[in-house]
């Protein structure tokens, strides 16, 4: 079982014993560690990747403005951990399966999830695919292979397993990353997916994105251990460690996880270590807990500013291209916004509908029940009156969310 | 036509899926190579192989997730849980995950696909933590199919249903039937559907409801009454969710008086849920107040086993007083 | 008497407690340094140390399975789950390990001296996963106390109640209320009873009956009933487990009518066994069907949350429709 | 966060670059390792946890004999881990904690529970302090410090972190030890109490009997890694291999564990290498998952008899003195047994007590019902109607029942 040596004094181990290094390859300043080499990425690519970020940025700023101004009820940030994200999916096939945890809007931008499908969702408005019935930043992508974002944490990582073992049988040389965080990395799903997943062989990534905090909870707080790294020992699981801010380390790291994953039917853990340079979300205010000196600090090794130094010592980016992505990418994130504030709210028969395949006949009661209720009192109900009544329903927006949804 | 027990019954329908489609996959604890602690999935393994039949660690939450996943993907799962006293770590993935999956994503994805098996009830000397009837949790958790079979001709139909459903299905098996319910059983693929309940004996002065193991019961406090004079007419509600109101509205009207019988604890239980839709749907033809015979609201004992059940006495006894009322 | 918003009271609560034994410990995840993500254990580790109020790993069966473990040594736990949504990790603890520690030990041990606290209900803009009330699930689980509070002043006292009950209690906080509700709250130290429900409202037409958030809305409906002619009995729950069956019957044995509302699903929910036993008790005194206002049986919903949830209007209606039957 | 170096090119690690060693100091014919010192142990100290090594075996034997006499529903046996069990017990204060699986009778045997005590609960009758209610070998002693057993797997890891946890606040200067199997190890619950125990300090032992089987599952199919041991890693916990069938190895590293929980109030990891060489329970028939071969090569390796082997080269034993206790305690078990078997069962209330404090007034009622329908069919309810007609139930037995709970 074990194939070990024997002692005959008794000698405990804790793991300090080794150390698990960080893979870096990107300094702040925009050039290459000594020794270091970049990947393999043509100036399209890098580009590609370099706008991802950027939207994602510009998008979270502009949406946590809308939230303040009380136009959006909630809003999550990606903010400081752009290149681990992007970086992440730049490196996987475009089919490749993506089960995130939910700060991970930047792999949704890389795929080119549209402006207009983030604030349809935002806005729970009749054209998001969700059908306006989970909080905002739950997107989901089907055609974009981007599993839709779940609330409960570390439900997707067992699942990225299952996925990922379909995919081995399928054969067609798909794996699935599951991006969570640090203290996601403590439920029990965690342990039973990367277990599962190592005795199964399966094509999966496990990508940490440790970033500092759950919520007000410091990574000290959440384990006593160096990291989350050393969990895949438990497993004997491949595991890297990689400085997450550093975008080519991350795009680098992931890519040699794709082919043990996909090449070998084997998982791997990616620890990317970053920090969550926003608030936890709208809801929270970092102040009670964490200093603003320590959040500086961090705001120093920002991903995005280290790309950009890097593309443009490459020449492959400028300061004036910059500054006009960034005006044009303000434009449009205020006019889909605008856009999307304004449609309708899904009709009301979508309250029933996705429970089950089929409406079962008890929900169709309920739902009849409930129009008309509502009929009776369409004031108190104006967005379920909405799509009762066809004077203030748009009309055929019915028929064209679920011509939309074709594309989702 | 072959007579089978419970649980031939139940590996000729996982034999019959995975034959027919070869996304259909079975693992749970000990379920590969040893067949299951009760042998359900004998054979499977050395019929389709270690990939679609196998031992997974022993990790509830890590089982449903995985095929939670396996599902969305589009394989077909048939989750094995080794005793439904332990499927309460994978509570989470099941209540918030699984039944929640279209619903949540528009129907972008869903896990259709999965069935979940696992050996349910009590009268087996199991006490406590191999005894328990767990479908009132699932039946408060809409997204979910809930279907548990009286007999092997049952389980075979309903479990082929449950895999090829496009909805997630929990699968209780009555497991004190497994080897002590033997009957006719066609050797061919068949359904029966899911969702609608049975009439099994007609009748005219009350109806007696049940689901799984208590259906035997049921005949045996049904034959004492019988005797007594009393007509019963009996109805298997086969799907706990969705539950077939209108069968049994349609029995009420008639008869005017109900029984539910369950195993599971009194308060909360299912019978409670079919009382209150049922008085309110035939409040005006209800003769007698529709009557519970269930377990006590205590965890499953084991030496005072035979007590606790809701047996045929207790159940002949309370249709008579129903009658009398 | 100083006014204090629920989240204040509850915190007022904890403080007495703590202050009071050294054996109660405040735990869970953000709970800590920060006071919780709603702030109810604000202060409460500066002012009792980090050994007795402290932030835990992200993970819920830990949390619950530690509190067992503390409460089974003797310790007074007092454990957070952050959002009810997110207690179905740690199902199988409560449900298996809590529920049932002191019966299958025969009293050897228990954990009487566990709490926990989950805000808990809609209304927030929450969807799915910010606005289960998942109280039926526990409720079906012998062995544990449920309660919900409707305001500071009972949130205080029934709390109190909770942690220094002999059995484990299952406490939700209706977050809708935390900063909404406001009200006079005694400074001292004082206890609700556990298990009694309260007649909030006396009336002759029928009784309302409903526990937490929801009796902010009945108290609307009811409202408008009046001014239609209607005398309505008002009747606050307060614990679901074990729940005041006396009080009730005794309500609708005067007023003839029964209407009870949750927001969580109606399929399986508890008002269908509140229904089940009062049409049994009180069967020749019922002038009309009992009545049940709940949410829809779906996931919780989002941009249609007014739609989903039993407001005034439903139980209004409801509520004329059961006297005009 | 992390004290790591950095490095430049990706490296990937799993685990294998280190090893864990297995502490080991007796060999199977009763001599010690070279090198291997024996811990300090008297010789009455060594006998009592040798004759609770027998005691179980013999125990064990009959009791599985008596299963498939019929004479009893189900059974389990704790052969070949004994040494594991006693070893580890015995390196413990009496008045700290036990948590264990369902296979650590042995630990019950060495701290002086009786044979009338196991005979009790296995026959569940009135005297059995679990009064009937659950499976036999779910026993449980309050004042041996042996929490009662529950079926469902892994759940008493988490509370054994919050038991010793509550142990630390109190300052006595005890320590909990958890017993679970390799399988159990899979479960979530394992993960979260070796990381709840880490970050808050607590002084648990984690003792995982690795012996080879869950049930049919093989330690090869319930995980990748080179056993439990690794896992400490993921937490930076104390963690020692060892020996499960040498006694004083175990002995030597629980000393030594117990004293770091103890001392320092940090948790330790011990996984004891062994086998489990009967059936799983009686329920199981081990002949279709593995072969007789590799059964008895680990016969060979049974701990009581190396145990044997050394005290009779000290000459604290002999072979008279084994026959003549093997002889007595067969001849003991047997007694008690029939004693057991002939007991009442307990009352017809204990169905409603103990589900609360206090008997709630509708368990009340449903008890009153229950009483009223079995006085009408008292002969479809012997057990319920003994309990329930003076004239059958053994005066005063109730009261008996009581007054032997004071010693529980
Ligand atoms: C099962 C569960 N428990 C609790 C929560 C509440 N919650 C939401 S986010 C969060 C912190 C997550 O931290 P981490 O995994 O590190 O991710 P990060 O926010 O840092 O990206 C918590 C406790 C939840 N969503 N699900
Ligand atoms: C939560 C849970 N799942 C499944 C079971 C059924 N079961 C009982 S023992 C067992 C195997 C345990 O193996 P291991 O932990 O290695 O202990 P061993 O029997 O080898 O001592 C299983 C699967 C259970 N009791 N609890
Ligand atoms: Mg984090
Ligand atoms: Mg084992």
């Amino acid at each position: 079982m074990t194939t070990t040596h024997d002692v005959h004094t008794p000698s405990f181990m804790t793991g300090d014993e080794f150390n698990i290094p960080t893979f870096r390859l990107l300094q702040q300043d925009g050039s290459l560690f000594e020794g270091a080499e970049a990947p393999e990425l043509d100036e399209e690519k890098a580009l590609k990747i370099y706008r991802a970020m950027l939207v994602t940025r510009v998008l979270d700023e502009r949406m946590m403005a809308a939230q303040r101004q009380g136009r959006l009820s909630f809003y999550m940030q990606c903010t400081g951990e752009e290149a681990a994200v992007i970086g992440a999916t730049a490196a996987l096939d475009d089919a490749d399966m993506i089960m995130a945890q939910y700060r991970e809007q930047g792999a949704l931008v890389y795929r080119g999830f549209s402006y207009d499908e983030f604030m349809n969702q935002l806005f729970g408005n009749e054209l998001d695919y969700g059908k306006g019935r989970q909080m905002p930043i739950h997107y989901g992508s089907r055609k974009l292979h981007y599993m839709t974002i779940s609330s409960p944490l570390a439900t997707q990582i067992p699942q990225a397993t299952g996925y990922a073992y379909g995919q081995k049988l399928a054969g067609e040389g798909h794996c699935t990353i599951t991006f969570f965080g640090e203290g996601a990395a403590s439920e029990g799903d965690f342990h039973a997916a990367l277990n599962m997943a190592s005795v199964h062989k399966v094509p999966v990534i496990f990508f940490c994105r440790n970033n500092g905090y759950a919520i007000s909870t410091p990574a000290s707080e959440q384990f006593a251990a160096d990291g989350i790294a050393p969990r895949a020992f438990g497993y004997r699981m491949h595991v890297i460690r990689v400085d997450g801010n550093d975008v080519l380390a991350v795009y680098r790291a992931t890519q040699d996880a794709r082919k043990i994953a996909v090449e070998m039917n084997q998982p791997v853990l990616i620890e990317a270590m970053t920090y969550r340079l926003a608030a936890h979300s709208s809801s929270d205010d970092p102040s009670g807990y964490r200093s603003r000196k320590e959040e500086e600090a961090w705001r120093e090794k920002d991903p995005i500013l280290r790309m950009q130094r890097w593309l443009i010592d490459l020449g492959w980016w400028s300061e004036e291209q910059e500054k006009e992505l960034q005006d044009s990418l303000r434009r449009e994130v205020l006019e889909t916004m605008k856009r999307a504030e304004k449609r309708p709210p899904p009709p009301l028969e979508s309250l029933v509908t996705d429970v089950y395949a089929d409406v079962t006949p008890a929900l169709q009661r309920q739902l009849d029940a409930l129009k008309t209720h509502i009929r009776k009192h369409p004031d108190a109900y104006p967005k379920g009156a909405s799509s009762l009544d066809p004077g203030v329903q748009a009309p055929g927006s019915d028929h064209k969310s679920s011509d939309e949804q074709g594309g989702a | 036509m072959p007579r089978m027990n419970m649980l031939q019954a139940i590996n000729n329908a996982l034999d019959i899926a995975m034959a027919e489609d070869e996304k259909v996959l079975c693992f749970g604890e000990d379920v590969g190579v040893f067949g299951g602690v009760f042998r359900a999935t004998s054979h499977l393994q050395e019929k389709y192989g270690r990939n679609r039949c196998f031992n997974t660690p022993l990790v509830e939450q890590g089982i449903i997730g995985f095929a939670n996943g396996l599902a969305a993907q589009g394989s077909v799962p048939v989750a094995e849980i080794q005793f439904a006293d332990y499927i309460f770590p994978a509570f989470d993935q099941i209540v918030n995950e699984t039944a929640k999956f279209r619903f949540r994503s528009g129907d972008l994805f869903n896990v259709g696909g999965l069935t979940i098996r696992a050996p349910y009830g009590g009268g087996i000397s199991g006490g406590l933590y191999h005894s328990q009837s767990p479908e009132a949790y699932f039946a408060h958790t809409p997204g979910l199919k809930v279907v548990v079979p009286r007999n092997p001709y049952q389980a075979k139909g309903l479990l082929l249903s449950a895999i090829r459903d496009p909805d997630p299905v929990v699968f209780f098996e009555p497991k004190r039937l497994y080897r002590a319910s033997v009957g006719e059983v066609p050797e061919e693929d068949y359904q029966l559907p899911i969702g609608e309940a049975e009439v099994t004996k007609e009748g005219s002065d009350i109806t007696v409801l049940g689901w799984g193991a208590q259906m035997e019961v049921i005949d045996k406090a049904v034959e004492l009454a019988e005797k007594a004079g009393i007509s019963c007419e009996v109805i298997d509600l086969r799907s706990i969710l969705p539950w077939d109101e209108d069968t049994v509205v349609e029995s009420v009207l008639k008869t005017g008086r109900l029984l539910i019988t369950h195993e599971a604890p009194r308060t909360g239980g299912f019978a409670g849920e079919i009382a209150a839709t049922i008085q309110e749907r035939c409040f005006l033809y209800l003769e007698s107040p529709i009557e519970r015979v269930t377990g006590l609201d205590t965890p499953f004992p084991l030496t005072l086993e035979k007590e606790y059940l809701p047996d045929h006495l207790k159940i002949f006894e309370a249709i008579k007083a129903s009658v009398a009322f």
